[in-house]
């Protein structure tokens, strides 16, 4: 058992929108859609990435942000970085027969997977992808090859103007899913599950908190009782109903609690 | 069988969570706590909020963990709400306090006594900050100067002085700790070491160096235990590198009253507590033991 | 690709039999050196015949050795057939020495040095026993001392100084050793450890406490290597660990010019030698490196 | 990869000959013939003794000589001892029909599994059991089992008076062995040594020397390039010839190396 970085090589880089770039790596790795890689930039910092693509290669798909994300992104093909995992659950899909999948901004990288699973097992599947604008709207073509795609952005630029929230409603409204699976914003996270709670739908929410060991160990991931790097970051209904953080507080990097706000800024 | 007494605390079981691990956050704490452990101890708290060092803070090799978290905490006066959840552990809570000098340790030793936890630890051992900690555990002096200014600060509250085994002569630190008023020994904080991923050529711990535990340092732990149980007679938290209940009652017979489990919790998950007690109520049983107690020192002549 | 110069002393390839292992007789020494190590160390002679301690003497746990042996020797003027019998070895020789005191040092450095060994490595390390070692190497005065008599009486044969990771800062001890004339470090030596069988309630070594060696101390070992590859400009013989290609690039990328094996010879046997360098001489070439001299050092900015 | 003693608890004692004891312990380990394990008792030492049982439970068959022999001597059935093992390569009997063993004093404990393997193997067997008196003689009844069994005694009080080797030397005029096995005195096996190379036979020899870790490390156990602890404890006539020190010299705990009669003082 370790749990150590290994460094693979960039095979290819691709910039799926304006801000987002996929990494494709030189590494083999088997994971379930939903868990995640921690990446390594030697004497900068290691951070959590869902992967995009397992198998024989693997990928991690990511929004140029901060420090780390500005380094990543200063690097070229040919150039490595350091990987461990996979880490986390997944999502659990056991016994879904029709699933509705919400994915807000770089939240589409968690869900691509799921997606592309669920369709090879047939799985009936509506897709809400929103995000600030049309361009920024990620995976796109390979989401809409899973099922039934709807788009939403705030400007209006691409699909409907709005948020995904306010499409799920209309969906949960008319059409009884399996389950609900999303990521997204805290704050669109949040609304997914009340909206999942009113209209008693099953639900399973990715969600994100600063990370360190990765392992179950440091506690530094923590929400409530809950740990997102080991016994999520996939959460289902009844483990949210348990954690009163979720949507609200966030731990620093000093493992300080504060309001999700304040982690937000923190992070700027 | 497994009920024992600690430096006048109740256990209902020998073993107790190591700081540092999940410690940062009350609701963990009590699910450690609900999955078996006697204490739990709460990942050190500093004078104020303190960030750590980035990542890489935690890496498993072959042998153990290896971290350079940095002593990162919300510092003592942030913790309101943690303490107000820890009223409801159904076990006893160990606080673990750091600083970078005596006046600190006084400050954070105040704050954190007025939240009366059972009892009181004082780090003054961790190898992974340049200003804290191991500088006094390497000195019989500075140990004193901190156990005794800590001690006087909180008054009733049991005490206990981590210490490093990078100190030369650990039992002679223990020693001083004593006699400066620590009611129990905690040994041992992690082992310095460094790990490099070649193909980058870089340490892979972003603070370069970090601190060894787990099975690796076993023999480590059980050779300070033992040293510690031949120069002190206040009771010992031995730790490093327990995670079955054969390890545990190793570190026992070498001097151990109660056993610290930390990266044990990587290996096995929070159930390794129930396993630790399972495995040494096991063991008792075959070899006609009745009490935990009667192991504590008994590989000594 | 792999050979390299220590001290200006020219090595086939950078592995080096540790002192202790198998070293006590010049047939083994050149058994190992056929096997192919680029240097071999023999087991540290002292002034005069002592038997060490009683069995256990040696064991091997889940993550390395253990080891007591007590610094067994027939005595540095008792050793004439085996210098006869070294003369016919196909690589380098290192002596390595050991004294409780100066003055015993400076005898066995004297009749050693008669005999023309390739290199002098001052064990001023070992943990095993009351009276030699441990002290000079956690002292940098003391150190500097040895270090100096020796130097002294060996002339122009480059001295290695055996260094312990047991110092609380192993760089200011090199550093001093390298003021005082040594050509090399050796790092490191074994990390005190005792372990206890729970069902005889009794440390097992039949000295109680012992070296640990092997693979749970090559963290030790690459922490050791690069503060003091920080420290002085002399280079490094690393050893800690290794037993693989990966585990001697590792240190070399520390700091370490040669590699020492102790341990290894346990897990893999005397081909151990030629499986490290194989193993590293591939890395090389996977990763484009033409000579074992640029690895070392290259973790540090 | 692990050597560390594991207690074993006394089953049984044995009272084999006045100074020779059987202890058979609850242990399970299989081994060949000539294999030995190290037997620790704590805070006296630990020493090497050649199997006599191994299996479900195993046996060492022990002299009593000085300080350690004593003190095992001294526990009764009920009491522990460590045991780690089992090591050394032990008897290599591929492709032997006809076999001669040769045992002196003790040296009939390594042998006791070689003879009732290779009578099991229903290979013909010559024994030369050699003892001070007759009285001493070890394992008589159970290799009289196990093929053609001569005695001599120093004394005369049994079987022929005289030597083993004087025995083998007649054996060997009159018939073909594929291979002489042997334990005992290495003055003895000196002797066997001499008469195996003159009759041009193939010969197993198991040696003895004094040992500390027994796992190839320490070199305590060296004669000249070969580990008896590792490379043996049983030796070729290829490898015997590559061994002056064989019948020669010894190593001291110290690792002075001095004459095998020096040895056997420094032992008594
Ligand atoms: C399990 C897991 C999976 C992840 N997968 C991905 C992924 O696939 N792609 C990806 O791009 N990122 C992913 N992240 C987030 C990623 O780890 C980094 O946090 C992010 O890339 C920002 O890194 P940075 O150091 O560049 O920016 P920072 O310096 O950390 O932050 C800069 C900016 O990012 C915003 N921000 C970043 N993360 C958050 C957040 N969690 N909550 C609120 N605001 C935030 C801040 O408000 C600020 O605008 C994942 C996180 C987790 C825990
Ligand atoms: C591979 C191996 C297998 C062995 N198997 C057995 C065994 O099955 N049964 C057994 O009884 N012993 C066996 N021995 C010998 C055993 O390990 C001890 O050396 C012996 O029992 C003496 O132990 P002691 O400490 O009691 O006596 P010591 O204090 O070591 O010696 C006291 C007396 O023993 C004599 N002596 C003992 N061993 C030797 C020797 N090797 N050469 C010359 N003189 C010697 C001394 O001359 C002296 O009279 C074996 C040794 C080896 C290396
Ligand atoms: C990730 C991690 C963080 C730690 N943080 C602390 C800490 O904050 N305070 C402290 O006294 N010890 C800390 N330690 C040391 C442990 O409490 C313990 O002494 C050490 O890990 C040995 O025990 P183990 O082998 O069971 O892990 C930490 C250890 C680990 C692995
Ligand atoms: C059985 C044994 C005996 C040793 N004896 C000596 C010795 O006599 N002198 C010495 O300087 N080091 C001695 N050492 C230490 C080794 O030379 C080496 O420094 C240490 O084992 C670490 O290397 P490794 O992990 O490759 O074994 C001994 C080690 C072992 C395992
Ligand atoms: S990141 Fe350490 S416990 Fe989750
Ligand atoms: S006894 Fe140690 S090498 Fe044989």
């Amino acid at each position: 058992m370790t749990d150590l970085p290994r460094m693979a090589c960039i095979k290819k880089i691709m910039q799926e929108t304006p801000s987002i770039k996929t990494f494709y790596l030189d590494m083999q790795m088997n994971a379930k859609p939903g868990q995640f890689a921690m990446a390594w930039l030697p004497g900068i910092d290691e951070k959590p990435f869902t992967l995009t693509a397992v198998g024989k290669e693997i990928a991690i798909t990511v929004q140029e942000k901060g420090k780390f994300t500005k380094a990543l992104f200063a690097l070229h093909e040919g150039n490595s970085i350091g990987i461990r995992g996979p880490y986390g659950n997944g999502f659990d899909y056991k016994g879904v027969k029709k699933a509705c999948i919400v994915a807000g901004g770089c939240g589409a990288a968690p869900v691509l997977l799921l997606a592309q699973e669920l369709k090879k097992k047939k799985i009936k599947l509506k897709i809400i992808l929103g995000a600030r604008t049309g361009k920024e709207c990620l995976f796109k073509k390979q989401l809409a090859k899973t099922g039934d795609l709807y788009i939403t952005t705030d400007d209006g630029s691409e699909g409907e103007k709005g948020f995904t929230t306010t499409a799920l409603e209309n969906f949960l409204q008319k059409e009884k899913f399996d389950c609900v699976f999303a990521c997204g914003p805290e704050q669109m996270l949040s609304k997914v599950f009340a909206l999942c709670e009113k209209f008693k739908v099953e639900c399973q929410l990715n969600l994100e908190r600063f990370m360190k060991c990765s392992f179950g160990i440091c506690g530094q991931c923590a929400i409530n009782g809950f740990l997102v790097c080991k016994d999520g970051p996939v959460f289902s209904g009844e483990q949210l109903r348990k954690m009163p953080e979720f949507g609200n507080f966030a731990r620093l990097k000093s493992t300080k609690k504060v309001s999700l706000q304040e982690y937000a800024q923190w992070r700027q | 069988m497994l009920s024992t007494n600690f430096a006048g605390i109740e256990l209902k079981n020998p073993t107790v969570l190591a700081s540092g691990i999940l410690g940062a956050n009350a609701e963990l704490l009590i699910r450690i706590a609900n999955a078996g452990a006697g204490a739990v101890t709460m990942k050190s708290i500093g004078p104020s909020e303190r960030n750590g060092h980035n990542n890489p803070t935690v890496i498993a090799w072959e042998h153990g963990l290896l971290n350079a978290v940095g002593l990162p905490s919300a510092g003592c006066k942030k913790m309101e709400e943690e303490w107000k959840l820890l009223e409801k552990s159904p076990v006893s809570i160990i606080a673990s306090i750091y600083g970078a000098n005596v006046p600190e340790f006084e400050e954070v030793a105040r704050a954190v006594a007025e939240k009366k936890p059972a009892m009181i630890e004082a780090n003054i051992s961790c190898p992974n900050s340049e200003k804290h900690g191991q500088l006094f555990g390497t000195s019989a002096e500075a140990s004193a100067e901190v156990i005794s200014a800590v001690k006087k600060e909180i008054g009733k509250i049991p005490l206990i002085a981590k210490l490093t085994p990078q100190a030369l002569n650990i039992g002679e630190i223990a020693k001083a700790c004593e006699e400066a008023g620590a009611d129990a020994i905690c040994a041992i904080n992690t082992v310095q070491g460094m790990l490099i991923n070649i193909e980058a050529h870089k340490p892979i711990l972003h603070f370069k160096k970090g601190g060894i535990s787990g099975s690796a340092i076993k023999p480590v732990a059980v050779k300070c235990i033992w040293d510690i149980y031949e120069a002190v007679k206040i009771p010992i938290l031995g730790m490093g590198g327990v995670s079955s209940g054969r390890d545990a009652i190793e570190l026992m017979q070498a001097g151990a009253t109660a056993i610290g489990i930390g990266s044990g919790v990587y290996y096995h998950g929070p159930k390794v507590f129930k396993k630790v007690c399972n495995e040494i109520r096991e063991w008792m049983q075959k070899n006609n033991y009745k009490n935990v107690k009667e192991l504590v020192g008994i590989a000594h002549d």
